[in-house]
């Protein structure tokens, strides 16, 4: 068999070739080598402008000041630090926090273990369409409330949420609002100043930057205080120690400079080429888009194909790499809690698909992806039922 | 995902005897377990004296489903009625290699043939 | 002015050049860049089978079972980890730590938030030579205490403890034993049955791997219990949520092989090109070894140049590319607290150097660096006193 | 590791007047600050009439301290010997760039220099 198409953008992007050269420089013997910490020598000096450099890249990204930038290893952590941090910090002031059911795992496993410390959480059900209403979190919000927590783009569908209108009713009520932007960059504008946001999540590797480096934009006038998560060396204005990685903050500098600078181009080509997949998807009948009606990032398209089971259906499609829902550890047996908290059944979440296209996707992967699922999606519903 | 053994794949990209056989006085019919549940199995059979002459299946369900259903109709095929009656999961699951928590699906199918002979064995 | 010549490599090193080829090739378009967590697709599991392979490299090098081998971003992460995970899951049988003040930071403040927590942690003063002893452990040891933390290889004196007397003392007492073992591996034998040892911190950026990933080795007959820093899509056996970085983990794998398998090679290449660089800089006089009656790693020479200030000591020997502590944040001003721990005032402190070698240092950079030293110490002399 | 002005830098490698004149009628000396403190300084000058016609300095201390008294004795040399009373350490940590943190050092410059002046403006 040759090798699949990959339709899992949204789980990981590739490296983009121009990012790997920068990240390749940094790794050969006469690149950047030294530790950026040490000050005292021109190696550690070298690596340490590299690193500033692309502070300023992925700050220029979001419409922020570079020393609001806190390097990570990836959206977990920039997403345990700023829950973790802020509830640890603020416990005295209160103990209650809104999120809502459809944030990725590293939020809701972060207010889980907050919940088992006594820390109270509102989670948000959202509408079919997977919209949280602004309405919902300003009903939600008590004297007590010291943090917001709500994803700018679900993972599992592209849905948007209107954070901007998050952030506005926060900065009224003087609550910190925390974004989990992991799926933004290079897909929709993003702008903490604009949003409001006080802390938000980023990962280099849904844009085609490397896996395991991320960012926390923590606000700084007037300062959110945040307990760190990691003691040490006292890097990163002391709320994140350890060796920053060089090479890896070159490389996600580098790609959300390119995600920005392409943005446009970038979504236009993934709309249209969308289309076409849904158009031939849609030709089996029977299959619904979810979250049809939201406002959604252009590369994702989570489709139900009504009467076909769930793990036949991924099997009968390895030909197509694409995915029942997130890719964390626990594997896809348990249908998607997204598409549920949308109002799914299980068995609905479990014969749904995320196909997620990115850069390097073509019209003929899309034509081959069309072929296979009209195919094996026609082969299952013909075995289920003659 | 689990991995499937290289048996399980054969059946599923080409089952054997998949579909219903035509309603006719000597073919009977069994189901078992519901799409709701995530495993169905519909199984029909075409007697001829003691013998199960033709089989096909449908089946709603995981990759090890569709095999096991295919797996099972292929080896009964030919077999007396009684060999029906003896069926269980275990040599399909053996064969097939059908992990542990894939049990429960298994005994839906177990439902569904047992059930088949029941009918077939009634006297007519 | 040329690039100055590198004896910094107890900061960190350079990659080597094999390690940074396997990195490339999972960093190149056709490379494995799936995402490990991704079970249903061929791209997910090529990522995942390099991550199992690099866990055998890892855990080969201290004597482990893959199983026991956690992934984390460095060895800072793994020292909170091991330390805050300790200490929240056992919090109930006891709160009281044990440790020494010469550890690294990651350790000593993770150690200080937790004592803030209303831990209370128990610091030994190691010897003039830098070695704490077994029986001041075994002295310290106390009915609530849950957990022992000693370095194996001091960062800035190159000191080796015997953490197997210690591992041995603690399994007999019932306490956990976690060691943080960053500067260890490819310099001396780490195994961690024969030391028993139940946590033991890794890096890969001090042994020729990429910065931004380490390990920590977390027993599991009978289990270590630990309580997770970062929570979300349950990577790590649940102990470490987060996307695996592929090409970092290949990368430490990779390193982590080569360093054992050169072990014996570059330890007394080292020792030679060491005891050359003292020869040369004990002509200058009032000089002394930092811990010199210990046993030390082959690479690391940390030197007293009495009567030579620190910062101009530094700065006038900037064709050599040393430091005066750990690499971290705070700048070199502060005296090491490691000297001082060892019985050195604030002034000796200062006016010392960490020499530190590696697999790429060669005698002609030691015969430069002694020139330099005899000159500019010389001439520093002469300037403060005639 | 603060990073140096250019003329720290060109002093620190190539201090002006280092060392020690030797002692003699005509020739002060003073100095301030320790080792133990991490900076010390000892000036000495030879006076002629109302001028300091030479003058040199030992310094232990960081960059700034060995470049801020090399500048000062160059600065100082040919002056009249009331510039010693009227000198203060900010013309030199302006010129050199020295930053906030250095400034208890440059007072012990300070005080070298004072004491100095008081010598050399002794009645005789
Ligand atoms: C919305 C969202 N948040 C957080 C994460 C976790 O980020 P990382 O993989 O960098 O740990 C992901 C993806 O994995 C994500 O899609
Ligand atoms: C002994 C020791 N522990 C911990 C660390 C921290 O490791 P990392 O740089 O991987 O965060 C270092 C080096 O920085 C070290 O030398």
């Amino acid at each position: 068999m040759s090798s699949p198409i990959y339709l899992d953008y949204a789980a990981t992007t590739p490296v983009d070739p121009r990012v790997a050269d920068r990240m390749i420089e940094c790794l050969r013997p006469e690149g950047a080598h030294g530790n950026p910490s040490s000050a005292s020598h021109e190696f550690g000096r070298r690596a340490r402008e590299l690193v500033e450099k692309a502070r300023v890249q992925v700050a220029n990204a979001i419409g922020a000041k570079p020393a609001t930038i806190v390097w990570t290893s990836g959206a977990t952590e920039s997403d345990n630090l700023a829950i973790q941090g802020v509830a640890r910090f603020h416990a005295d002031r209160g103990r209650h926090i809104v999120s809502s059911k459809t944030e990725h795992k590293a939020v809701l496993d972060a207010l889980k273990q907050l919940e088992r410390e006594g820390f109270d959480v509102t989670y948000l059900r959202p509408g079919v369409d997977g919209i949280v209403q602004p309405e919902q979190v300003r009903e939600a919000l008590r004297p007590d409330t010291i943090l917001v927590s709500l994803m700018h783009v679900n993972n599992e569908t592209g849905v948007i949420q209107d954070v901007g209108a998050v952030g506005r009713l926060c900065r009224e009520r003087g609550v910190l609002f925390h974004c989990d932007a992991a799926q933004s960059i290079g897909k929709v504008p993003v702008d903490v100043e604009a949003m409001q946001i006080d802390l938000l999540s980023m990962t280099a590797h849904k844009a085609y930057g490397p896996k395991g480096v991320g960012a926390l934009y923590v606000r700084r006038t007037p300062p959110v205080g945040l307990r760190p998560i990691l003691f040490g060396g006292g890097q990163e204005f002391g709320l994140r120690s350890g060796t920053l990685p060089t090479h890896q903050i070159v490389g996600m500098g580098a790609a959300f400079e390119l995600a920005i600078a392409e943005k446009d181009e970038d979504v236009d080509r993934l709309r249209s080429l969308r289309e076409r997949l849904w158009q031939g998807i849609a030709k089996v009948g029977d299959v619904e888009i979810n979250a049809e009606s939201a406002d959604r990032v252009s590369n994702i398209l989570n489709v139900t194909f009504h009467g076909v089971e769930g793990e036949s259906l991924q099997f009968a499609l390895r030909a197509v790499a694409v995915s029942a829902g997130a890719a964390c550890s626990s594997g896809s047996d348990e249908a998607s809690y997204v598409l549920r908290a949308l109002g799914r059944t299980d068995q609905q979440a479990q014969s749904s698909l995320r196909f997620s296209l990115g850069r390097f996707s073509t019209t003929a992967e899309v034509e081959t992806a069309i072929a296979e699922v009209q195919r094996e999606v026609g082969r299952l519903r013909q075995i289920a039922s003659g | 995902m689990a991995r499937y053994s290289p048996l399980v794949i054969d059946h599923f990209d080409r089952p054997r005897n998949s579909g219903r056989l035509p309603a006719a006085p000597d073919v009977i019919e069994a189901s078992a377990g519901s799409v709701a549940q995530g495993t169905s199995f519909h199984l029909s059979a075409r007697l001829s004296g003691e013998s199960i002459m033709a089989m096909q299946f449908e089946a709603y369900g995981c990759p090890h489903c569709i095999a096991a259903a295919s797996w099972t109709t292929e080896h009964l095929v030919g077999s007396p009625i009684e060999a029906l009656a003896r069926w269980d999961w275990r040599p399909v699951a053996q064969a097939l290699e059908i992990p542990a928590e894939k049990r429960g699906r298994m005994l839906i199918l177990q439902d569904a043939v047992k059930c088949l002979a029941e009918i077939g064995l009634q006297p007519p």
